[in-house]
């Protein structure tokens, strides 16, 4: 796409400062209204029954009782949702996920769900609800998937990407080989080659806010969901399609959103409260508990990784391998792939070659989380990167440094990458005073790198311009983090208005053209891409008008600074008119004054960070706190700082949370064994320090202001990060996610126990 | 379910020994609504104690302090004097959840919840509590370790309640100390507690209690613990044989929150560091 | 409703009534029967802070407090954390901060950011941070959190200076 | 022109890392492989990305291929 790239590096008025967000007030108030907070007459609610099996058969469901349950007024199991997906896999598999068929696949899928008058009748009615079930055999572990003895959880899976294709079904939905150059030459061309395995534990996106939304569905197939979600043009399509609704006649308004990461892109009991809603022909409240949340919504991958590095002595690396095995949960994904695609970005390897399985476990259904497949990778090649940085003597920034990525290093999906920030990350890594901050015993420092791609995708904006002159932005990417600042500041800097002049709202979807999902980095990048076009577009309305008012030919008028002008000495004598003044007569000279846009914002620039993570381990406890922490990152161009600077510090909080507490623990008996926040470990305020961060502007060439995606890139680091730090503090390399006190209080004894050994013999 | 909140604890023992169906105590509630929540329980009655003054407040007596079984962890905080006679007892306590939860959490209802990993058990056990138990049938006094006799179960009959805990008053050169082992700095439940009290004579240790939480199915007093540290001065070898008895004495499980051997290890550690703290609280120096 | 029970209470200075079925717990009567959806719930079992409101000036999770508890007792909410419409300095200090991003923790941080200032003016970086280890955000890392409780603090000194 | 392939795609095109195909646009590119390899046609479904010179094409099947450009294609991708 070519785009006018003049306003990169120009000087904005607007663009860089911290304006307060429009959204602020109502959310430090209360008024804000999220998922569970809107109400609709005579709603019922809902609430789900859920298998506490791993893998079993159902062999009858008997809503009987439940239904005669005064105050209950529908009951639905699968049979309510026929199969009409017309066989396409992705979408029967999303409609298997939101309630079983046959066969409950994980504990926590859904079974059966009512709708009643009140929470305690909905939930008495879920106890009278008998489900017969025949247990079958289960897996949980990605490794243990892969087993020729694991048992097959569905006999339609044929491994894709083989050649030839399999004869027999196994747990393995796909493998992806990506890479380029000759890697058996590049290793025997190596002084050192490391070969290590690596583990990580599941992780959830932990959003606060549970999954919600209210459904109401008329009988002439009209009807209204309210839901907190990252894509509600996606969402409403969707459950357009599973409940065969015409799309027209779904209206998907998205809340406020508490926190999403990913968690919230994909449709989870939504078609349920629907079909509720159909059956009992009333509004119908769904809301999930955190353990629900837990046990039946997005997590991300664990993982096994395998990786091999060579490098010469002079530090140049020869060639590498990744081998990695994502489980997706009980569906087939698409995170082995992820992996191949980010595992080595950060470096410019000639010989390299990443092997990507997807595997098919009893777990729930994974979403994306925040640059998903990146950071497990990334943990697996950074902690490798900093061995054979010190197998080769050198310092482990200047290592990464001689093999870092520039503008013309193929990317390990291919193409050849434009102008990147990497390099001048790795470089402010080694400026930042953090780097020379004393380390006191038992103390240790890490850099790691992280990669992410970012997306743009189909977006459309409407900007209207009102008779006083302000300005309405609507917009069909859901603000997650503050989004709408930024893009107010966006459409202000266009038109040359002020940014308390426009405010901007998230649509519907029944008032703006589609809008895929925010996802990907890809709410301002996108959003902002159609709002500078919207705003140019509603510039030239604004210099037809005013040469309507000045009565001047069109061609004369030119824009500056929120003005009509025009041009040539021989309309001198003639007024500047503001676009206040130009909207005040716009019902005379045209009607109103608006500007659009519809654009498949692609171009998007991928996004690099650097990180430095110091930390203390107690050794006789194997506890390891994080004293101070830098993320360096490149945002290409910064619109609203404070945002930009927020979601570096809250990825790598998470990345923190992954690196040492976060892990979905199962059973024996396949059941999750920590759903809800007490056991499972988000960092508390207490356990972080403050989070220093440093903006790189790198422009992406493809943005008309050079914007990149920023929301991602810096949950990839800290895992590797970490890990690099803790090998520095203790001496003892972590292999497995996350490095909890038990699993750092073994890793040392076992360290202590092998060099005694060595010392012995 | 039916709630009530009566006056006095007789009132209270009455309500809760007529009742045919499940009767619960409601102290702080940070327990027993989460088990509603999640539909362990589903009680046909809740007493609610916040009302009856002799459970409300905490009186400082002759012998020493009483605390009243519904005072929150955040009044026991505030207690200017008990937090100096026993710091330990109100450290364990002001441990438990978020500040939120202090506002509400009580170390009765904790100890009658009788999770083995209660924070506060070990510490009161070591400082020497004692649970003042009122029933149809008068009142008793025992030990607080007599009160948890396994996982949720307590020694605590149908009908009766703990009115208060008593605390006797710190015998001059005596400190106590809890800590306990969690991943995160807060919200946190312990993989390992530690609560020894100790009492010196000329520096030397000449009384000591040491308990610990988390590692058997109750919080346990562990007397050859004690023993170890007992007419030392908290030199190395006391401190090695401390550790050596405490890890000697648990009996743990692998769970969702640590290893069997981790808690091992760890409860060790924390004894040694738990009782230089209480040492040089009661005023010794090493 | 089965075995509702009238509860009489103040929210926020105001008297109220509402009734409630004995189980019901607070955030459930305030969100449901008050329409004080400020009051988020999270987590439903003390771990995240987002339902954190004052019962008689303590901080506590209402979703840990039975509705009838509130009888005759004191409720202060997020919503009540304005004074003559204006912004309470957390609010406003949250808001110039960039404080929040989804925003479903802030109303939680806020009444518990109020509640440690009040009985602690001048907090430090780790008190603050103790204090606010009951409430959970995803966000933010609780770097912009602390600067804009700290820059809080600093203004309530400065105003009571005056 | 000399069109490189990556991931699931390679296996579709019977193993090959890159297919010759002249097309001019996004769209006749797409055409005229999943003519020749009809493996392919699943793959578009699942959804695919085209690189052109660097630029990632995720959606915009109208985009033009210049003369002589540098032409991947790969899975398209989800994020978080």
């Amino acid at each position: 796409m070519a785009h006018d790239n003049s306003y990169t590096g120009q000087k904005f008025q607007v663009i860089g400062n911290r304006f307060a967000r429009p959204d602020g007030v109502d959310k430090v108030t209360g008024r804000a209204r999220y998922g569970a907070d809107a109400n609709a007459p005579g709603q019922l609610v809902a609430r789900v029954l859920r298998s506490p099996h791993a893998h079993a058969r159902i062999k009858k469901i008997d809503t009987s009782k439940a239904e005669k349950l005064s105050g209950v007024k529908a009951v639905i199991t699968s049979d309510d949702l026929p199969d009409l997906t017309g066989g396409n896999r992705g979408m029967t598999d999303i409609l298997e996920n939101c309630m079983a068929r046959g066969r409950a696949l994980y504990d926590g899928h859904a079974v059966a769900a009512v709708a009643a008058i009140d929470e305690q009748t909905a939930r008495k009615a879920l106890k009278l609800i008998k489900v017969t079930y025949q247990m079958l055999p289960h897996v949980t572990d990605v490794d243990e998937a892969m087993q020729p003895e694991a048992p097959v959880i569905h006999d339609w899976v044929f491994t894709g990407g083989m050649e030839p294709k399999p004869t027999k079904p196994s747990n393995v939905a796909n493998r992806t080989e990506m890479g380029h150059g000759d890697v058996d030459a590049g290793f025997a061309a190596a002084d050192v080659i490391v070969e290590r395995s690596y583990k990580t534990e599941q992780t959830h996106q932990g959003y606060i806010e549970p999954h919600a939304c209210l459904a109401s569905v008329n009988p002439d197939g009209s009807a209204e969901l309210w839901v907190t979600t990252q894509g509600p043009f996606s969402y409403r399509n969707v459950c357009a399609g599973l409940l065969g609704l015409d799309i027209a006649k779904l209206k998907v308004t998205a809340s406020e959103i508490g926190g999403g990461f990913g968690g919230k892109t994909h449709v989870w009991a939504e078609p349920l409260a629907l079909a509720l809603s159909r059956k009992a022909n009333r509004p119908v409240k769904l809301v999930m508990t955190r353990e629900e949340v837990f046990r039946a919504t997005g997590p991300t991958a664990s993982t096994s990784i395998d990786v091999k590095i060579g490098a010469k002595k002079n530090g140049e690396i020869t060639a590498a391998t990744l081998d990695m095995r994502y489980q997706g949960g009980a569906f087939p994904g698409i995170w082995g792939m992820l992996g191949c695609m980010t595992g080595f970005a950060c470096y410019d390897i000639k010989n390299q070659r990443s092997v990507g399985w997807d595997v098919i476990v009893n777990r729930p259904k994974v979403a994306a989380y925040r640059a998903p497949s990146a950071p497990m990778a990334a943990f697996a090649v950074e902690s490798t990167m900093d061995i054979v940085a010190g197998e080769v003597g050198m310092d482990a920034v200047d290592f990464r440094l001689k093999n870092v990525a520039r503008e013309g290093s193929q990317a390990p999906y291919g193409p050849i990458f434009g102008p990147i920030g990497i390099e001048s990350a790795l470089q402010e890594v080694k400026k930042h005073p953090q780097m020379k901050a004393r380390l006191k015993k038992n103390q240790g420092r890490g850099v790691a790198c992280g990669f992410w791609f970012n997306i743009g995708g189909q977006t459309c904006v409407d900007l209207n311009i009102g008779e006083d002159g302000t300005v309405n932005l609507a917009v069909g990417t859901v603000d997650v983090g503050g989004a709408r600042s930024s893009l107010g500041m966006i459409a202000a800097e266009e038109l040359g208005i002020s940014y308390d002049d426009v405010k901007v709202h998230v649509a519907d979807t029944a008032s703006l053209g589609h809008n895929d999902t925010t996802e990907g980095s890809r709410g301002t990048f996108s959003s902002g891409m159609a709002a500078i076009f919207a705003a140019r577009d509603a510039i030239e309305v604004l210099k037809d008008r005013a040469a309507q008012m000045l009565d001047v030919p069109r061609d004369a008028i030119v824009w500056e600074k929120g003005e009509a002008r025009a041009k040539g000495t021989q309309y001198s004598n003639l007024p500047k008119l503001s676009l206040r003044e130009i909207a005040a007569k716009a019902a005379r000279t045209g009607g109103p004054i608006a500007g659009h846009n519809e654009v498949t914002a692609d171009g998007a620039g991928v996004a690099f960070a650097a990180h430095i993570c110091d930390v203390e381990v107690d050794p006789e406890t194997g506890l390891t706190r994080v004293l101070r922490y830098t993320v360096i990152q490149d945002a290409g161009k910064a619109i609203h700082p404070d945002y930009v600077e927020g979601q570096f510090q809250g990825a790598a909080a998470q990345g923190i949370g992954w690196g040492l507490n976060e892990e979905y623990v199962y059973g024996e008996d396949g059941r999750l064994q920590n759903p809800g926040f007490l056991d499972y470990r988000i960092p508390v305020c207490s356990d972080l320090p403050f989070i220093d961060t440093k903006i790189l502007e790198v422009p992406n060439p493809n943005h008309p202001y050079g914007i990149r995606g920023v929301g991602e890139a810096s949950i990839v680091p800290p895992l590797g990060a970490i890990g690099n730090a803790i090998a520095n503090a203790t001496g003892v390399r972590m292999h497995h996610v996350p490095m909890s006190p038990v699993r750092v209080l073994d890793a040392l004894d076992q360290a202590e126990a092998s060099e005694s050994q060595v010392s012995a013999g | 379910m039916r709630y009530e909140s009566p006056a006095s604890t007789k009132e209270a023992v009455a309500l809760l020994a007529q009742e045919k169906g499940s009767a619960f105590v409601l102290a702080g509630g940070t327990d027993l609504l989460v088990r509603m929540k999640a539909e362990l329980i589903e009680p046909d009655l809740v007493v609610d104690i916040k009302r009856i003054p002799a459970m409300t407040d905490i009186r400082v007596t002759e012998k020493g302090f009483r605390i009243g079984a519904a005072v929150s962890a955040a009044q026991l905080g505030r207690h200017k004097a008990l937090c100096k006679a026993w710091p330990g007892v109100v450290e364990a306590a002001n441990l438990i959840g978020s500040d939120q939860i202090q506002g509400r959490c009580t170390v009765v209802g904790n100890l009658c919840n009788a999770s083995p990993a209660a924070d506060s058990v070990p510490a009161l056990v070591a400082a020497g509590a004692k649970a003042v138990i009122v029933g149809r049938n008068g009142r008793r006094t025992v030990p607080v370790e007599k009160v948890i006799t396994g996982p949720g179960r307590t020694s605590l009959e149908k009908g009766e309640v703990i009115e208060a805990l008593t605390l006797p008053k710190p015998a001059s050169r005596t400190g106590d100390a809890y800590l306990r082992f969690t991943p995160r700095t807060e919200m946190d439940i312990a993989v390992v507690g530690v609560g020894i009290s100790l009492a010196l004579e000329r520096g030397t240790v000449k009384k000591a209690r040491v308990c610990l939480g988390a590692v058997a199915p109750t919080p346990i007093l562990v007397p050859a613990a004690a023993r170890a540290l007992i007419g030392s001065k908290l030199d190395d070898v006391a401190l090695a044989r401390l550790a050596t008895a405490c890890s000697a004495a648990c009996n743990p499980i692998d769970d969702k929150r640590g290893t069997a051997a981790y808690r091992i290890r760890v409860a060790g550690v924390l004894a040694r560091r738990a009782a230089t703290i209480a040492f040089q609280r009661a005023g010794g120096k090493a | 409703m089965s075995n509702a029970v009238l509860v009489s209470t103040t929210i926020n200075g105001d008297t109220v009534e509402f009734a409630c079925p004995a189980d019901e717990v607070l955030l459930d009567s305030l969100r449901d029967r008050v329409g004080l959806t400020g009051v988020k719930e999270g987590c439903g079992t003390g771990d995240c802070g987002a339902c954190s409101v004052t019962l008689d000036g303590e901080l506590v999770c209402s979703c840990l407090v039975l509705g009838v508890e509130a009888d005759g007792r004191a409720i202060g909410t997020v919503e009540g954390l304005t004074e003559n419409g204006d912004l309470h300095p957390l609010q406003q200090n949250f808001i110039d901060h960039a404080a929040l991003q989804c925003g479903i923790c802030t109303p939680g941080f806020l009444v518990a950011a109020k509640a440690l200032l009040d009985r602690n003016p001048n907090p430090t970086e780790t008190e603050i941070r103790y204090a606010l280890a009951g409430n959970l955000c995803r966000c933010t890392g609780y770097d912009k959190i602390v600067r804009a409780v700290q820059a809080s603090a600093k203004d309530l000194r400065k105003a009571k200076k005056r | 022109m000399l069109v490189s392939l990556n991931g699931a795609l390679r296996a579709a095109a019977g193993g090959q890392d890159s297919v010759n195909i002249e097309a001019s646009t996004i769209r006749q590119l797409i055409e005229r492989l999943v003519d020749r390899y009809p493996a392919m046609a699943g793959e578009v479904d699942k959804g695919i990305a085209v690189a052109i010179d660097g630029v990632v094409y995720r959606d915009d099947w109208t985009q033009r291929i210049p003369e002589n450009a540098e032409v991947f294609l790969m899975p398209r991708i989800a994020g978080g």
